[in-house]
């Protein structure tokens, strides 16, 4: 899950990071009042809380000069949408003058199993950028994650980046701090870019981070999903993600059904193949029970964007009564269904999932092949 | 032969009184995979499917000396302390089917079983079978048939499926490894290809890779330096799936510019890999190769 | 640096440990009220926090029945010495009913290199005395410390100390909190004994706690020294630990000030065997500057049980001329000293050291033998 | 021959700006120990007594590849890190002279060390010596003269004065190695004495015990084993020390009734060792025994 930008910059602020002086403002405050309490007086920078990517770009991210200025981009911001998403808040942050961006993160090596730190020279631009126009300026230093980064590294890390000194230092601890907060929040990203770099001192001008999903459980004071603010996801991935479902939307017309992430886009690869388009992808993943193949099922019943219904379920941990059961109760449930629906059943359990299909009048296949051909020409 | 299990394999299952570990200890013994004992905190003394249950894997060791590979059903908070318990208990082999563990464990426990020498398989995984001689792991048996060609694969079903495809058409395979979905495993297509590599029985391989991670473009370029020797045909998962969006919990998203399906074909057929469109093409392409 | 017995039950606490129900008391606190405050009725355990061992078998642990027994017995305590220890808190908990005392400890194993477990189901006796009488009920256990106490190992522990079950599980969740109390504090040693079970759950009737004096910079929540309730120490040692100096009070009437602890305790070996005894033991540790030589020197003047002094050098980083100098200035500032010093100087600059002292009017040995002989002859 | 450092060694000073640091290599370098570089963070570029500094030991391994050992002057607070930098840039030697480091900090420096291979001496030790060969440590050196006896000590000051009785009566040393005093050391006694056994320029040991923990009675175990087949006398400080009282900062302290003068004296005894009433006999029982 990621982070909003002011959440990230707390958290790096506790681990002892120097941030910008900021106010959180919400629709409705009055900014300037909000604004005096905290310290701060224009110039500023008022920044839309949106997860999008590219949120500068699009216009979320606005300098202001004046007291006027402050209340007319609050005003903008929380009118326009970012790609589509309203902010539900804004961060207003003292500006802060400087020449050079550096750029920091920490991610997952999946080769090496370590994390690994990068750091640039060049920031503010993104990563890709980076290493398109710059690559040989990316430093790279892989971590173990028994010991943590040492202090020895971060300091070597900084030095070839160009740095020395006592910029040398605040660099080194920003990168321990950084570190802290991506192990002790279960990241699976930490980033700072542009981290700006003022007289002898690193600032992180911005923040990000994103928290592994399956350590949320580890995190309850972060741990309520943000689907409507994140921008990562359309309205019926909202619901399907709310109702538990691995849901994504795409833009054809064949509803897909599949079990695991591998076949699931395999099928949707066949549809394409066969001169179809599937609608979405929605796997159920292993072992699902009949009650969540009957909610997958219902759920692609109701989404309109796919006209025909294809389940490709072949059996392993999953089990094909299950399927079956779950696909019938969907049906009965439902009553009248007008789309019409395929079923590929093979492996664990597949002859006796056939059979309920049978006993409940619906036919199913064993070969994938006619089955989307099948589902395609219907 | 076989790559990491055959019929010398004896198996405790941790989690074994569990809904899925009970389930699958069944179609496990089925099969004929030699199972000496199960583990359960708090559930020692009974038995499962006739298997004896003890609350640590000290005890199930001391009375199963024989022990050297287990299979982990337990519930992902607690799957990386079961990873700890399996490696110090001196198991050579250990598959992990659990799946959401968090990442940040996953890198410690497989950092730890390297150093102990133990393979990790998974987490998040089907596990492993060498057909007609064991199965550790999630797969329905009946889809693998003996023979000569290996499978490594980061997905689960769909290995269930090429199988499938393989037997149907009279090729059997030396031993079939889901390797798993998550960001972080233990035992990767490189690491993997080392064993085939050695083996005698395996005259063929099969990778089935899928969008995002950079381990189909290591396994290309451990094909061009020469060091994986046999033919291999591959078949890569999501190339219809758009960029940037996550595919289902197995972290199969494109980010960065790296891991697309154009990507990784183009690494793969440069090193003389014939890439599949469909899985169904995969014992056409075998066939031409052995 | 040992903790009181509030001290490591407040971490353990922390840390998700149940702990018996208490209040602490200071003297003038009306103990009945501060007790209705925390809900606490008698029966309940009187304990007095000095940190001297053997504090139950001196008397300073009572049960009250009654509100009469805690007025008598908290008036008692706080107007009675323990091991020479007058208590400034006493902790009143509420008395907690139980049949079976455990033993749990984490302390370093100096050949392993690792934290090791020590656990027994014979608690209430000091692990001395289950050494020697139940050595085979000791369970020991070490710890990966890059990993920590894993699960599996905790319950393996408990297992073989007899409990399962829930009483089982509450006793692992015991010690993992007892490990993270043990790291997250450097502690040499964090120990619960008698760990009472009570029904299906363990709760620390006792805790104690030994904190790396390496590491107390980390942990300015507790730094702060208190030589004076520990009962450790008496009042010369603690006038010396003040000034920094490493001394031990011992019952002879020669001063002994040595470089390095090997040496200094060789030195009072030497004088025992040729017959005399020391009056103290006082090193001055490696690399010891002028300054630090006169405080020692001075100090030893002071010191009444010290009738001669003996200073036993050999430089390695403690150089010769930095001791004469700091011995010459000792004399200069407190004039008239009428107690015989023997000095034998050997190593790094002992011969500019000699100098110094000649110059000064003072003789000083390069043989030890000699030097030994010559201070108990005097 | 000599153990753990020879003429070959070739040194890094970390922390070699510093007060002790400098002084010590500019003894060092009198000895004739081989010193090639220096590090101090932030002070790369200037020399220190002819050596040049770096700010880093990859900077300094990477001018100096033959590099091989390094010595630690570096603050207690920052003396862990520069012994994992040390291990890293692949020194197969580090000496920690740092006294006052947080033992849970040493106790995860050295198990690492072990991991990769690399030999700790200390924390807070006098260093190791091989006489007319080098020094890397803070002894005076003079004190040593080369032979054929080897002095393994828990004691720094003590040492010098057990080399010096050795020298005057014309007794010279192999290796003179102060293991530190520290609760959590990098060499014991027992590892130190595999590295003796197997020199052949070693023909008897100096063992300079202290009272507290068991590295003495292990040493004795080892004796008796058979293990280490070398003639041994010894000498245990703290005889006359009173239980229960830590002695200076190094932890000589009798805990738990273990560790006692007494129980070493016997333990050492039953397996042949002479054990030395004071320092100054030690040279008689070593004439007796070689």
């Amino acid at each position: 899950m990621k982070l909003f930008e002011y959440e990230a910059k707390h958290i790096l602020s506790q681990k002892g990071v120097k941030i910008p002086r900021s106010v959180l403002i919400a629709p409705g405050d009055d900014p300037l009042a909000k604004m005096e309490e905290a310290g701060l007086k224009p110039p500023v920078v008022v920044k839309a809380q949106v997860l999008v990517a590219g949120r500068g770009k699009a216009g979320g991210i606005k300098m202001a000069k004046t007291e006027e200025d402050v209340k007319n981009i609050v005003n903008e911001l929380f009118n326009k949408p970012i790609k589509g998403i309203v902010p539900k808040l804004l961060l207003i942050e003292e500006a802060i003058p400087h020449e050079t961006e550096l750029y920091a993160a920490i991610v997952l090596d999946r080769s090496e199993r370590k994390p690994v730190i990068l750091a640039s020279k060049y920031g503010g631009m993104d990563i890709e950028e980076i290493s398109r126009e710059k690559p040989e300026s990316i430093v790279r230093q892989h971590v173990d994650p028994f010991i943590g980064l040492k202090g020895y590294q971060a300091r070597l890390i900084g030095k070839k980046i160009g740095l020395s000194g006592k910029a040398l230092a605040s660099f080194a601890k920003f990168l321990t701090a950084l570190y802290e907060a991506f192990t002790e929040y279960d990241a699976e990203l930490a980033e700072s870019n542009p981290l700006a770099l003022v007289g002898d001192e690193v600032i992180p001008l911005d923040a990000r981070m994103i928290v592994d999903d399956n350590s949320l459980y580890r995190h309850p004071e972060i741990a309520k999903e943000r689907l409507e603010e994140s921008g990562e996801y359309t309205e019926w991935e909202i619901k399907a993600r709310k109702m538990g479902l691995g849901f994504v939307e795409l833009d054809g017309e064949i509803g897909i059904i599949g079990n695991g992430a591998g076949l699931t886009m395999t099928t949707m690869d066949l549809v394409y193949e066969f001169g179809g388009k599937p609608a979405n992808f929605l796997d159920i993943g292993g072992g699902a029970s009949a009650e969540l193949v009957k909610k997958a099922v219902s759920f692609l019943i109701e989404y309109p964007k796919a006209k025909k219904i294809f389940i490709n379920i072949f059996g392993g941990i999953t089990r094909g009564d299950e399927v079956a059961k779950g696909i019938v109760k969907a049906l009965e449930e439902l009553g009248d269904v007008s789309k019409p629906i395929v079923i590929r059943l093979a492996g664990t359990k597949a002859e006796e999932g056939k059979k309920i299909l049978e006993e409940a009048g619906i036919a199913a296949f064993t070969d994938p092949i006619e089955a989307v051909k099948k589902v395609i020409e219907m | 032969m076989a790559v990491l299990l055959d019929e010398n394999a004896r198996v405790i299952v941790q989690g074994i009184t569990g809904r899925e570990g009970s389930f699958h200890t069944k179609l496990m013994l089925e099969y004929g995979t030699k199972i000496v004992a199960g583990v359960t905190p708090g559930k020692g003394g009974q038995t499962v499917h006739g298997v004896p249950v003890y609350d640590t894997m000290e005890e199930a060791v001391k009375e199963h000396p024989e022990a050297n590979t287990s299979i982990i059903f337990v519930p992902a908070r607690f799957a990386p302390d079961a990873v700890y318990e399996a490696v110090d208990a001196g198991m050579k082999l250990v598959v992990v089917i659990t799946e959401h563990i968090p990442v940040h464990e996953t890198l410690k426990f497989v950092n730890y079983a390297k150093q102990k020498g133990t393979v990790i398989i998974g987490p998040n995984c089907p596990g492993i079978i060498s057909p007609g001689k064991a199965k550790v792991g999630i797969m329905p048996g009946a889809t693998f048939k003996p023979g000569p060609v290996g499978i490594i694969s980061r997905s689960g079903t769909l290995t269930y499926e090429i199988g499938y495809a393989l037997s149907k058409e009279g090729i059997g395979q030396s031993t079939v490894i889901g390797i798993g979905g998550d960001p972080i495993i233990g035992l990767s297509f490189t690491e993997a290809m080392e064993y085939f590599e050695k083996d005698p029985e395996t005259k063929a391989l099969v990778l089935v890779g899928e969008i995002g991670g950079d381990m189909e473009e290591r396994a290309a370029k451990m094909i061009e330096e020469g060091k994986f020797t046999k033919p291999v045909v591959a078949f890569i998962a999501g190339r219809t799936a758009p960029p940037g969006k996550r595919m289902g919990h197995a972290g199969a998203i494109i980010m960065m510019g790296t891991g697309t399906y154009k990507g990784k074909v183009e690494a793969l057929e440069k090193a003389g890999v014939k890439v599949a469109k469909t899985p169904f093409e995969i014992p056409e392409l075998i066939k031409e190769v052995i």
